[in-house]
């Protein structure tokens, strides 16, 4: 342990090259003969991880923690969607989302990051719901019927899950960047007290909005991967509040404030997410409900933190489990202040 | 500080097995993903004919999708006591078997959830869809695997406009809703129950349920001058909790008809509220919703005189109707409630004919059959059901009207009528 | 075209709409206070609540309106137990914090589940002889139950007020709400007190949910949308204060009630959260909260 | 009021409870908005600017109520300020360097790793200055740095000052314990609610009646409480 970013920890308990291995594995997983349906959870799997790590960036690294995000997938699905009916190539498309849900993360993020606490939380949960109804009342968006992409050319949907490969891939990379960076040192600054932030020269609020549009553009992004593929978008569904809890709950499960986290956190919601829907219609928000309160209370750092005690437990030392305490203080969730 | 992590430290260690426990719970679902791939692909043998069912049972539309889904089946049931259903090139006769999933009232879920049907469970073809936003969803899917979906509960011409090939509608256009709900109210005109020129106030959901209920409304309107003048009409979002202020709108434009399309959640609110308000106008309806008995437990006698203009009613005085409902009631205990169930069931019917047209589960076979399948002694209006060219049945509504002591009555058309429609409202 | 009449009518269903609103969001706000938990679950309480009524007057034809205070002690006690049961768990803090914030919506997912296996999705409401009489005032018609409801909310409003100014209990909370240091300083046992403000703010919301019974028809998902404005209103009235949340309530009840002349109905949702975000950027601290600062100066 | 600190020398201020003293602290580092007056720099006028723009111009403050970045570890805790500091470091070695060097001069390098929650009062302290020099200054508002602390911390402290003072720094220093102003300042402001009841060196306090009367007599008591 050189320094004591929450990235190292991960960097150290992973080995570096596991990610890369990942990544090839990923990328030969459809040749690999793999189901329609599984490309497909897959895909709707990689999606998720997108807009997790993103949203860990503002909610795990920088400590603002955002009911909002819904929002950003929203626009950048309708950006996308529209774009791509004017018959642009779906990829600019995606780009031209990204942009139009960073700006829109100015919007939202100029105003709100200038409140605190709970007064932060429940202004994005407010900006997501006006922002939700007016798409579904406003004509150029379809209302509440939806939008509805006319498809230009055949359909493959393993182009469909290489572009949410590349899309995890670059969030992922993102994130990992600025945890290292001199940045993310700020922001992990930012999330444990602003003001002494502030009185050591970060810009607060400077750095909130950059995250902020950085996050955004991600989601952004996210939503329009899946508005392609997904070829019909209403309000109810992209801006829907759940949306936002979803992409909240993804980095809590997987671990907040970590690289690694989020990804682990969205895998496992995608999984969940489908099993419990498909396989318990009668009770997948009763398992749901439990495993959140769960982790909340026994488990506050996520599967990473469950990961990292499973391997000390291995090592079954009680004194590096002390050590460990020395060295991170509290969990990144425990007791942490919205 | 200190002592409260100690106390947590217990805490944690109270809890380690349950830690344990997170970790398999996780480690059970992600993996389990991979488990029902190839279960269910062993499941789908070869002598069933495998049928996806993607509707809600839970969330805001979770009661129609449970009568839907009852009315599926029932039909399956039927059906497979009858033997199944003969497939030429299988040379025998093959049984249904359903393949249901709860979408949970969320389209992007609803979506996903046929796609996963058409994907990995080998059906032959995939119904659902109830109500217009997770039809459309839904409907993108199936020419995207190439399987033939039947919408069970989506009206709206928008879904059918799209040039897709392998998607067809048990319901009839919504427009035609609109224009047959005032065409008959025009005929209470002409009797003479009504005075020309009444002032017309609209409340619609802002779905394409709602616009095209208010197209076909306007266009019949438009078409017939001297009949109604449209004084208010405004678009109210889905599952509003309060509609006093639209109500108090309504009030002040002075209408003596109102006409309403909601859901049956907002069709229950906002009637309630509606009485609440003490308005009464000579004629009330809330689109396809009216005789639910929900309503009727909600509001009672409230409920009364409203006119409704539905895709099916149990007053059908069709001989299959009549067996339709005694199954029913032997099936599920109940009473069918308004039209939700008729309409499935006479989808999955169509279907099977088809099949057994095509005499393969073959995709675009099925799909050709259901486009010049013809259902005869089918329970829906006219006792047909065929799909027309942009895969939309047509046949026509029926208008009813709750009457005092649970009443429904069957008003319009005057051929299937059983009893004569009270209006203006006493 | 809107005549006085139509005016009157509408503010006067503006008033019975704050009603509901504010005993909606009292619960919250007395919570918030004493433990800075944003308390999700408040949804699934009333949802609770409404249900509670409903099995009272189905199977022994009580009342909802008496229904609704018999909710009080029993949602005082659910509320006390759930409280020992997780609550205290949670990692103590004087801020808000994210675990609360989850847990409670862990609690709330599964309350709903729950409310799903035992009652089914089935829209439920209650049928009572005078559901749907009005009472009319020449051209002002007033929907007795609302008038009803409004007025059992006025009242519990009342009363939670009068506990937190005389009691002792009542003394100890505002204490923690002051100062949670101080207090525990001087010697107010802060568990205990957070065990009976959460078993309050639960008493309360059960309270509210039996009353909407008698207003809408309900189903396990029900309270989602009173839940974010009781968000709006809490934030409205600064948070803390019962006061605070009977202004929040008038405030949005207005706005949403009298936006309907200026906006088209499909936009009225968004009205409330409009006002909050409008609201926050000019007060960041809530209007109460302006107040307040002003009163601190005097 | 007014009042000038000359370079490169320790200005301490005394004063009773409630004299003002964090107060006045405060509307330096632009933590507080004053009603009326003015703050500068050097003539430039920086009234009410941001601290994060103070801390560019070269003021850093440290917090009577120890603020730490409690999850990060002490090196961690100095990275960010040179990071963020003055010079707006922008590489990682350089800053890791600094930080380093920082955490030798308040002999806090055998904690670098630790988290910066888990170290003792006495060295969260320290590293609260460590913080605030990180940034490098050129004026340094040290806010009761020794409050709680005991005596021989307290002396260890005061040689850290000394120090810090030889690197050419600027200290602005308040303080409720007597002794620790008295032996280590060059000029000593007297503050009274608000007002300033004296000024001058040490030796001139010791000797003002007015001060002796409005805090000497309960400061003898009171010495080091707080």
């Amino acid at each position: 342990m050189k320094t004591g970013t929450p990235a190292s920890g991960i960097r150290f308990s992973i080995s570096s090259v596991l990610p890369w291995l990942l990544l090839v594995a990923l990328i030969f997983l459809p040749s690999a003969g793999l189901g329609t349906n599984l490309i497909r959870l897959f895909f709707l799997t990689l999606v998720w991880i997108v807009t997790s790590v993103a949203w860990n960036l503002v909610g795990g690294f920088a400590g603002q923690v955002s009911f909002g995000f819904a929002v950003f997938y929203g626009v950048g699905a309708y950006t996308g969607a529209l774009l791509m009916n004017q018959g642009v190539s779906p990829y600019a498309a995606m780009a031209g989302a990204a942009a139009m849900a960073s700006i829109a993360s100015l919007i939202v993020g100029a105003p709100t990051f200038r409140l605190r606490g709970p007064y932060f939380v429940i202004a994005t949960i407010g900006v997501n719901e006006a922002v939700r109804v007016l798409m579904s009342n406003l004509a150029i968006t379809g209302g509440a019927s939806g939008l509805r992409l006319r498809e230009h050319g055949p359909y493959r949907q393993v182009e469909h899950y290489y572009t949410a490969l590349g899309a995890a891939a670059i969030a992922i990379a993102i994130s990992a960047v600025i945890a290292r960076s001199r940045f993310g040192l700020a922001l992990r600054a930012i999330r444990q007290d602003e003001d002494a932030a502030a009185d050591v020269g970060v810009n607060a609020y400077v750095c909130k909005l950059y995250v902020h549009a950085i996050a955004a553009a991600l989601t952004g992004m996210a939503g329009a991967i899946f508005a392609r593929y997904a070829a019909y978008i209403n309000p109810q569904g992209v801006f829907a509040f759940n949306t936002s809890i979803s992409i909240l709950l993804m980095p809590v499960i997987g671990g907040i404030g970590t690289i690694w986290g989020p990804v682990l956190g969205g895998v496992v919601f995608g999984a969940i997410e489908e099993q419990l829907v498909a396989n318990f219609p009668n009770i997948h928000l009763l398992l749901y409900g439990g495993l959140l309160m769960l982790i909340v209370l026994v488990e506050p750092d996520g599967l990473v933190g469950l990961f990292h005690r499973i391997v000390r437990r291995r090592g079954s030392d009680s004194r590096s489990k002390g050590i460990d305490k020395v060295l991170w203080g509290r969990s990144r969730l425990e007791g942490r202040e919205l | 500080m200190r002592d409260l992590s100690l106390f947590c430290a217990g805490f944690r260690v109270g809890f380690r097995a349950l830690r344990g426990g997170i970790a398999v719970a996780l480690l059970f679902s992600a993996t389990s993903v991979l488990v029902p791939e190839s279960s269910r692909a062993t499941a789908a043998a070869d002598d069933t004919i495998s049928i996806g069912v993607v509707l809600p049972t839970t969330g805001r539309e979770g009661k129609p999708g449970q009568f839907q889904k009852e009315g599926i089946e029932l039909a399956i049931k039927k059906i497979n006591e009858a033997g199944g259903v003969f497939v030429k090139d299988k040379g025998k006769k093959l049984l249904l078997k359903e393949v249901f999933y709860d979408d949970g009232s969320d389209p992007q879920k609803s979506a996903s959830l046929a796609e996963r049907a058409m994907s990995s469970d080998h059906v032959t073809a995939v119904v659902g869809g109830y109500s217009t936003q997770l039809g459309q969803a839904e409907s993108v899917m199936a020419d995207r695997y190439q399987t033939p979906w039947i919408a069970t509960g989506a009206g709206a011409t928008a879904i059918f406009s799209q040039g897709y090939q392998y998607a067809f509608g048990a319901l009839s256009p919504v427009e035609v809703l609109g224009a047959t709900t005032v065409e008959f109210i025009s005929k209470l005109v002409d009797q003479g129950k009504l005075k020309r020129g009444l002032r017309v106030a609209m409340a619609v959901e802002n779905t394409d349920h709602g616009v095209d209920y208010v197209g076909g409304v306007k266009e019949w309107i438009a078409k017939h001058p001297g009949y109604f003048q449209l004084v208010f009409s405004e678009n109210f979002e889905l599952g509003s909790t309060d509609f006093s202020g639209l109500l108090q709108k309504v009030k002040a434009s002075k209408a003596d008809i109102y006409l309403a399309d909601a859901h049956l959640q907002d069709y229950i609110t906002m009637h309630r509220q509606y009485l609440q308000s003490g308005m009464r106008h000579q004629v009330v309806s809330y689109g396809a919703r009216g005789p639910e008995s929900d309503a009727r437990k909600a509001l009672g006698a409230g409920t009364d005189y409203v006119f409704a203009g539905i895709w099916w009613s149990q007053r059908l005085p069709y001989p299959q109707v009549a067996k339709f409902i005694a199954d029913y009631k032997q099936f599920t205990g109940r009473e069918p409630d308004s039209w939700y169930a008729a309409t499935s069931h006479e989808a999955i019917r169509a279907l099977a004919a088809a099949i057994e047209k095509a005499g393969t589960t073959n995709h675009a076979a099925v799909r050709n059959a259901l486009h010049s399948v013809e259902l005869k002694n089918s329970l829906l209006p006219g006792g047909v059901l065929k799909f027309g060219v942009n895969g939309q049945a047509g046949y026509p509504f029926v208008i009813v009207q709750n009457k005092p002591g649970d009443k429904v009555d069957i008003v319009y058309p005057k051929e299937s009528a059983t009893g004569e429609p009270i209006a203006p409202r006493p | 075209m809107m005549t006085a009449a139509d005016f009157l009518n509408l503010l006067i269903a503006a008033l019975m709409l704050a009603g509901i609103y504010g005993a909606m969001s009292v619960g919250m706000t007395v919570i918030y206070g004493v433990m800075k938990i944003v308390n999700l679950a408040h949804a699934g309480f009333m949802m609770m609540g409404a249900y509670f009524a409903y099995e009272l007057f189905q199977r022994f034809n009580i009342d909802p309106l008496f229904g609704a205070f018999l909710a009080l002690p029993v949602f005082f006690l659910f509320g006390m137990a759930i409280h020992w049961l997780l609550v205290r768990r949670l990692p103590k803090s004087d801020q808000p914090t994210l675990s609360s914030l989850l847990l409670m919506f862990g609690f709330w997912l599964v309350l709903q589940n729950v409310a799903y296996l035992t009652w089914g999705n089935t829209d439920m409401s209650i049928l009572t002889p005078h559901t749907l009489s009005v009472i009319n005032l020449g051209p002002i018609t007033i929907s007795t139950l609302r008038l009803v409801v409004f007025a059992a909310a006025v009242v519990s409003m009342a009363i939670l007020q009068l506990i937190l100014n005389r009691s002792w209990f009542g003394k100890s909370v505002r204490a923690l709400i002051q100062n949670p240091y101080a207090a525990q300083i001087t010697g107010v046992d802060d568990q205990k007190i957070s065990r009976m403000a959460f078993g309050l703010g639960t008493a309360f919301a059960g309270f509210a949910g039996a009353l909407l019974s008698m207003l809408y028809s309900f189903n396990p998902d029900f309270g989602r949308p009173f839940l974010v404005r009781s968000f709006v209103i809490i934030v409205l009235g600064g948070l803390e204060s019962v006061p605070g949340v009977a202004f929040g309530a008038l405030v949005l009840a207005v706005v949403e009630t009298f936006s309907i002349l200026a906006v088209p109905a499909g936009y009225q949702p968004a009205i409330s959260f409009a006002l909050l975000v409008v609201v926050l950027l000019l007060f960041p601290r809530g209007l109460a909260g302006l107040m307040q600062k002003k009163w601190r100066a005097a | 009021m007014s009042f000038d600190i000359p370079e490169k020398t320790i200005c301490g201020f005394i004063g009773p409870n409630g004299a003002g003293k964090t107060t006045l602290f405060g509307v330096i580092a632009g933590a507080i908005r004053p009603s009326s007056g003015k703050v500068r720099l050097r003539g430039k006028d920086v009234t009410s600017m941001k601290p994060h723009a103070l801390v560019k111009r070269g003021i850093a403050r440290t917090h009577q109520i120890v603020r730490p970045f409690r999850a990060m570890s002490v090196l961690d805790n100095a990275r960010v300020a040179v990071h963020f500091g003055r010079h707006s470091v922008k590489s990682a070695e350089r800053a890791r360097e600094r930080a380093w060097e920082v955490l030798k001069l308040v002999g806090l390098e055998h904690r670098a790793e630790f988290s910066a929650s888990a170290i003792p009062l006495g060295e969260q302290k320290r590293l609260e200055v460590a913080r605030a020099l990180a940034t490098d200054p050129e004026l340094l508002l040290l806010d009761e740095i020794c409050g709680g602390l005991a005596a021989s911390e307290t002396s260890a402290m005061l040689d850290l000052l000394q120090r810090i003072r030889e690197k050419g720094a600027t200290i602005l220093y308040v303080e409720h314990d007597m002794k620790a102003v008295m032996s280590i300042c060059d000029r000593i402001t007297v503050l009274n609610f608000g007002q300033k009841l004296a000024e001058g060196k040490p030796e001139e306090i010791r000797k003002n009646d007015a001060v002796i009367e409005a805090y000497l007599g309960k400061g003898a008591l009171s010495g080091s409480s707080n």
